[in-house]
């Protein structure tokens, strides 16, 4: 049975030509990049190559980028970092209600450090106002922490003229861009943005890898401390391997961002005006008219998201859902919530993210067997009566 | 880290050795690294006719301590004085930044033993 | 994740539908997870002889609600009652841990339905 | 020209079989774990197994097993988290001064925030005296860390006397085991150990993957918070192919352990005593019994280590030292001072460390060219100069 695999947003495939680069560094170059002999050489020679790659992605400097061991590291080191180096300026830090676990338990974590947190509130698309940021602004802030764009939804937010508003008042500013980078273009200077997270596995890299922005002259702690790779801010053998995939996933974007990012909008369309056509009692989450390409929210309702999830497994379509059995917790998905959802309403939302890989005919195929499914399903349910 | 040029100095350093009294000796060391230098110079009419070193450190520091024998000898004492460590560095193709400071400390060593010399001139 | 026979009752449930003026009716939600199961039974000298349900809800939710009314039909009112959440989820060959809870709701269904003909019995 | 790695401690090269098993995951194999469809459920059912191998390398139950980042990830978890969930109980923590960086500067971390450190001395074989630990014990002691092997001198540690009065006080005891486990048998259960640090890239696993024992019960503070992951207690998509290569390695290293380390040990004394004999002014760090099987750190008068060790890697060795230059700081190693070496005998260190992989022949190659080395470098060495005319003195 043919696979379609539409979760892009959780992970994606690593690229031949990624896996193609790191082999050497999982074969013969093994050397540990702080050894001074040959092979470390050579490692540390890969290492700087690669973080050239990743810089230039998001139009940083090369020594203004440090690999870590993923998003969520990268996101735990810019706001515990940064809170503790700012403590003494202010205790208060700014975020969204929508963002990645990653920043909000790490902002939960901090409220039990004695730090106070303010989180926004979302419209209906998902979208933070720039001016609710302006307005939540005390002489007690010290950060301000907003995703580049929603990993559920897909809204794309308006970084930059926060940037403009937190830039104004010298706060350190924030952006966890793991679901952007790579998908949209992303340029730190024009943003103004002191710290970004990124994430390989997202652009088609490796996983267990990935890297924090620091924009120069910017001072936060270390998270991991110990030996002195990273320039002694983030200790531990380099992942010389994933680091040098994460490069070429970098470069690859880089070099067709802008037609993949077009092909895939036209393709995210294209199956969402499909689905309501095909449909009826749907409707589409996250802003329309910003959002990531390829990228499809839609709730069902009278359906529940997990059997829904499990059904398309079954012919072969792997998707996600918002709903709480999907995400092994109690509650449906706190985004979803966020946009004022009811329950049962989040609880049938189903997310498609396609990849650089997907065609017309896996939309086509979707489009097919995802309206049985669903009939079959609210045959079944109560609701539907 | 080390340009092909330190790679040669360091492999086939010229000017290894001492000279039996010398006219003049310098020995600089750099307790915080531990690299150590000690140049011996023979000198005749106001040129230095012959130059030997010895050191103990790393690569950069063994390379340096060639590279400035080489570069003065024959030279006078004037000129001799006027060698920097940059001036060492650049002829080696430049110098890895966390080895400039405990490397450089050949041109220092130089200069010690050209001043031993002009004490012993002065007595 | 699940087990080869919760797949088959969720691909494939038995006993899906309504019965019109059931005999007795239960119907439970789990505020929580969001999972709502509705059970109708038609009741015949104290057997309960025909039974359909609808779910709202996870696979797990849609299998055990699928199992319980296999389990019950042709059974008397008291093996009705007697099917619990545990025997449901035993018949079905298990279910992971965090499935337990929200998913066991179809024999509590199924109790509901039976005390609603109960009680109307007793008017 | 043939090269000949003999740096093992400082990573290993990946086994070709953890490879194998790995490259599913760099293919098709790559959902995510936390995904429901199957394609989630295959990288889960991985990451299962995986766990289970690298339980059974350390006597562990597979749910005291939580993978991270790295072994510096593993310290710093376990020793921030420890202090953090057990700071209402006090705010002292036991070490030793020759512990890894991992370990020492997330001490120095804490000591910023408020906890008080004790680091114990060692002596001259870089031993932990056990009754040191128990006089430094005050009744604000919350945590003993020690680790389990120096990754410097080789010398082990005696982790399972120190876990018996950790445990009559009933401390939290942690063990940094980075060098240990995959070299020599490791028992959390023999040793009372409650959290012990592992890195994959020690036992010829891949880099960027690590784990952290946590003794069922014992309870710490998270490091990375987030996602479900790991059962809540480390957050972040989980590095399939990584921890799959790592339980491959486990698997290797359970299997053929015992062979492995009685040759490194052969080839080791061999090597050692082939440095004694051809070479004056040679003397052995770190105890000569007690010690990582295939470690060998001598220290090699009047040279310097860095110029040392380029020498041998134009001859095709790659091996390390404990000079300034190479740790790329400006003193030599903290753990060749801790043992009493003055500066300039530490910095002129060799650590060869042996891995499974090197064979006789290499050992002879070594043992060939390194006097030759050491001839040529004592020749350009003042120290060596003054030694010779009995001027300086040996300090």
């Amino acid at each position: 049975m043919k696979r379609i695999y539409l979760d892009h947003n959780a992970t994606t495939s690593l690229d031949p030509e990624v896996l193609k680069a790191m082999m050497p560094y999982l074969t013969g170059e093994f050397g540990n990049a702080s050894s001074i002999y040959e092979c470390g050489r050579m490692a540390q020679k890969a290492v700087v190559e690669a973080r050239e790659k990743v810089a230039r992605l998001i139009g940083a400097q090369s020594d203004e980028l440090f690999f870590t061991s993923g998003g969520t590291e990268a996101d735990n080191w810019a706001l515990k970092g940064a809170a503790e180096a700012l403590r003494d300026k202010g205790n208060h830090i700014i975020t969204t209600v929508i963002e990645h676990h990653a920043v909000l338990h790490t902002c939960e974590y901090l409220e039990e450090q004695g730090f106070e947190v303010t989180y926004l509130p979302v419209d209906e698309y998902g979208l933070v106002d720039p001016a609710a940021v302006e307005q939540a602004i005390t002489d007690q802030t010290i950060i301000v922490s907003v995703m580049y764009a929603n990993n559920e939804i897909g809204t794309i937010e308006p970084v930059e003229e926060i940037g403009k508003i937190v830039k104004e008042k010298g706060i350190l500013y924030h952006i966890d861009a793991v679901q952007a980078v790579g998908k949209i273009p992303v340029d730190v200077n024009a943003i103004g943005v002191d710290l970004l997270s990124m994430s390989a596995h997202k652009l088609y890299g490796p996983k267990g890898v990935g890297a924090l922005y620091i924009r120069k002259g910017v001072k936060i702690n270390n998270l991991l401390h110990g030996g002195a790779q990273e320039r002694n801010q983030r200790a531990g053998t380099e992942n010389v391997a994933g680091i040098v995939g994460f490069g070429k996933a970098a470069e690859l974007s880089c070099d067709n961002l802008i037609e993949t990012a077009e092909r895939l909008t036209r393709l995210g369309d294209r199956l969402a005006k499909g689905i309501t056509e095909k449909m009826d009692h749907v409707r589409f989450n996250g802003y329309p008219l910003h959002r990531l390409p390829g990228h499809v929210n839609v709730s069902i309702e009278f359906v529940e998201g997990e059997a829904l999830v499990m059904s398309l497994d079954m012919q072969g379509i792997s998707v996600s859902s918002g709903s709480a059995c999907a995400a092994g917790s109690a509650d449906p998905s706190h985004v979803l919530l966020a946009i004022g959802l009811p329950h049962e309403i989040a609880h049938g939302s189903l997310r498609m993210t396609l990849g650089k890989d997907s065609t017309e005919a896996d939309v086509d195929e979707v489009l097919t067997i995802l309206p049985r499914i669903v009939e079959k399903l609210r045959a079944m349910s109560p609701l539907y009566q | 880290m080390y340009s092909e040029k330190v790679m040669d100095h360091f492999s086939h350093p010229r000017n290894v050795g001492q000279i039996e009294n010398a006219d003049g000796t310098g020995q600089v060391g750099n307790a915080k690294c531990g690299d150590i230098m000690k140049i011996d110079l023979k000198i005749e009419d106001d040129h230095i006719v012959d130059v030997k070193f010895k050191t103990f450190g790393c690569g950069a520091a063994v390379a340096t301590s060639s590279m400035v024998t080489e570069m003065v000898k024959g030279k006078t004492i004037e000129a001799a004085l006027a060698i920097s460590n940059k001036a060492v560095a650049e002829a080696l193709g430049g110098l890895p930044p966390q080895k400039m400071h405990c490397s450089n400390l050949a041109a220092d060593a130089l200069h010690e033993a050209i001043k031993d010399y002009q004490k012993k001139q002065a007595q | 994740m699940y087990e080869d026979k919760v797949m088959d009752y969720f691909n494939n449930p038995r006993n899906v539908g309504d019965i019109e003026n059931a005999d007795g009716t239960g119907r439970i939600g789990d505020a929580g997870c969001g999972d709502i199961i509705k059970i109708d039974i038609k009741v015949a000298d104290r057997h309960i002889v025909d039974v359909k349900f609808k779910a709202f809800g996870c696979c797990a939710a849609i299998a055990t609600s699928s199992m319980a009314t296999e389990m019950a039909k042709g059974k008397t009112i008291k093996e009705g009652l007697a099917i619990s959440n545990e025997a449901v989820a035993k018949a079905l060959g298990g279910l992971p841990p965090q499935k337990m809870h929200c998913s066991n709701l179809a024999a509590d269904a199924l109790h509901e339905a039976i005390k609603d003909y109960q009680k109307k019995q007793a008017q | 020209m043939k090269r000949i790695y003999l740096d093992h401690n400082a990573t290993t090269p990946l086994d070709p079989e953890a490879l194998k098993v790995m490259m599913p995951y760099l293919t098709e194999e790559f959902g995510n774990a936390s995904s429901i469809y199957e394609k989630g459920r295959v990288t889960k059912k991985a990451i299962a197994e995986a766990r289970e191998k690298v339980a059974r390398l350390i006597g562990a139950q597979s749910d005291e097993v939580f993978f991270t980042g790295g072994g510096t990830e593993a310290d710093n978890w376990a020793i921030k988290g420890a202090a953090e969930s057990l700071r209402d109980k006090g705010n002292h923590i036991i070490t030793t001064v020759i512990e890894h960086h991992a370990v020492l500067h997330t001490c120095e971390y804490l000591k910023e925030h408020g906890f008080e450190v004790t680091y114990l001395p060692v002596d001259e074989y870089g031993l932990v005296d056990p009754e040191a630990v128990k006089q430094a014990i005050t009744d604000q002691t919350i945590l003993v860390s020690v680790m389990y092997a120096n990754n410097e001198i080789g010398t082990i540690e005696p982790v399972a006397e120190i876990g018996k009065i950790v445990k009559e006080k009933n401390i939290l005891y942690h063990i940094d085991a980075v060098q240990a486990v995959g070299k020599i048998p490791v028992d959390v259960n023999a040793i009372g150990v409650d959290l012990l640090s592992m890195s994959a890239h020690k036992l010829y696993g891949p880099k960027g993957v690590g784990a952290l024992y946590i003794r069922k019960g014992t309870q710490i503070k998270n490091l990375i918070h987030g996602g479900a992951q790991e059962r809540m207690r480390r957050a972040g998509t989980e590095n399939v192919a990584g921890i799959v290569g790592f339980g491959k390695a486990a698997e290797l290293a359970f299997d053929h352990l015992s062979e492995t380390e009685e040759r490194l040990t052969q080839l080791r004394d061999k090597l050692l005593n082939g440095m004694m004999e051809k070479m004056d002014h040679v003397r052995l760090n770190g105890h000569p019994i007690h010690r990582l099987p295939g470690n060998v750190n001598v220290s090699i008068e009047f040279i310097e280590g860095e110029s040392l060790l380029i020498s041998l890697d134009m001859k095709g060795i790659s091996a390390s030292s404990g000079s300034a230059c190479t740790s790329g700081s400006l003193d030599p190693s903290h753990v060749l001072l801790a043992i009493g070496l003055p500066h300039e005998i530490a910095h002129g260190s060799l650590r060869v460390t042996l891995g499974k992989e090197n064979t006789e022949a290499d050992v002879d190659y070594l043992l060939d060219i390194l006097p030759e080395i050491v001839q040529k470098l004592r020749a350009m060495s003042p120290l060596y100069e003054a030694y010779l005319k009995g001027e300086g003195n040996r300090v």
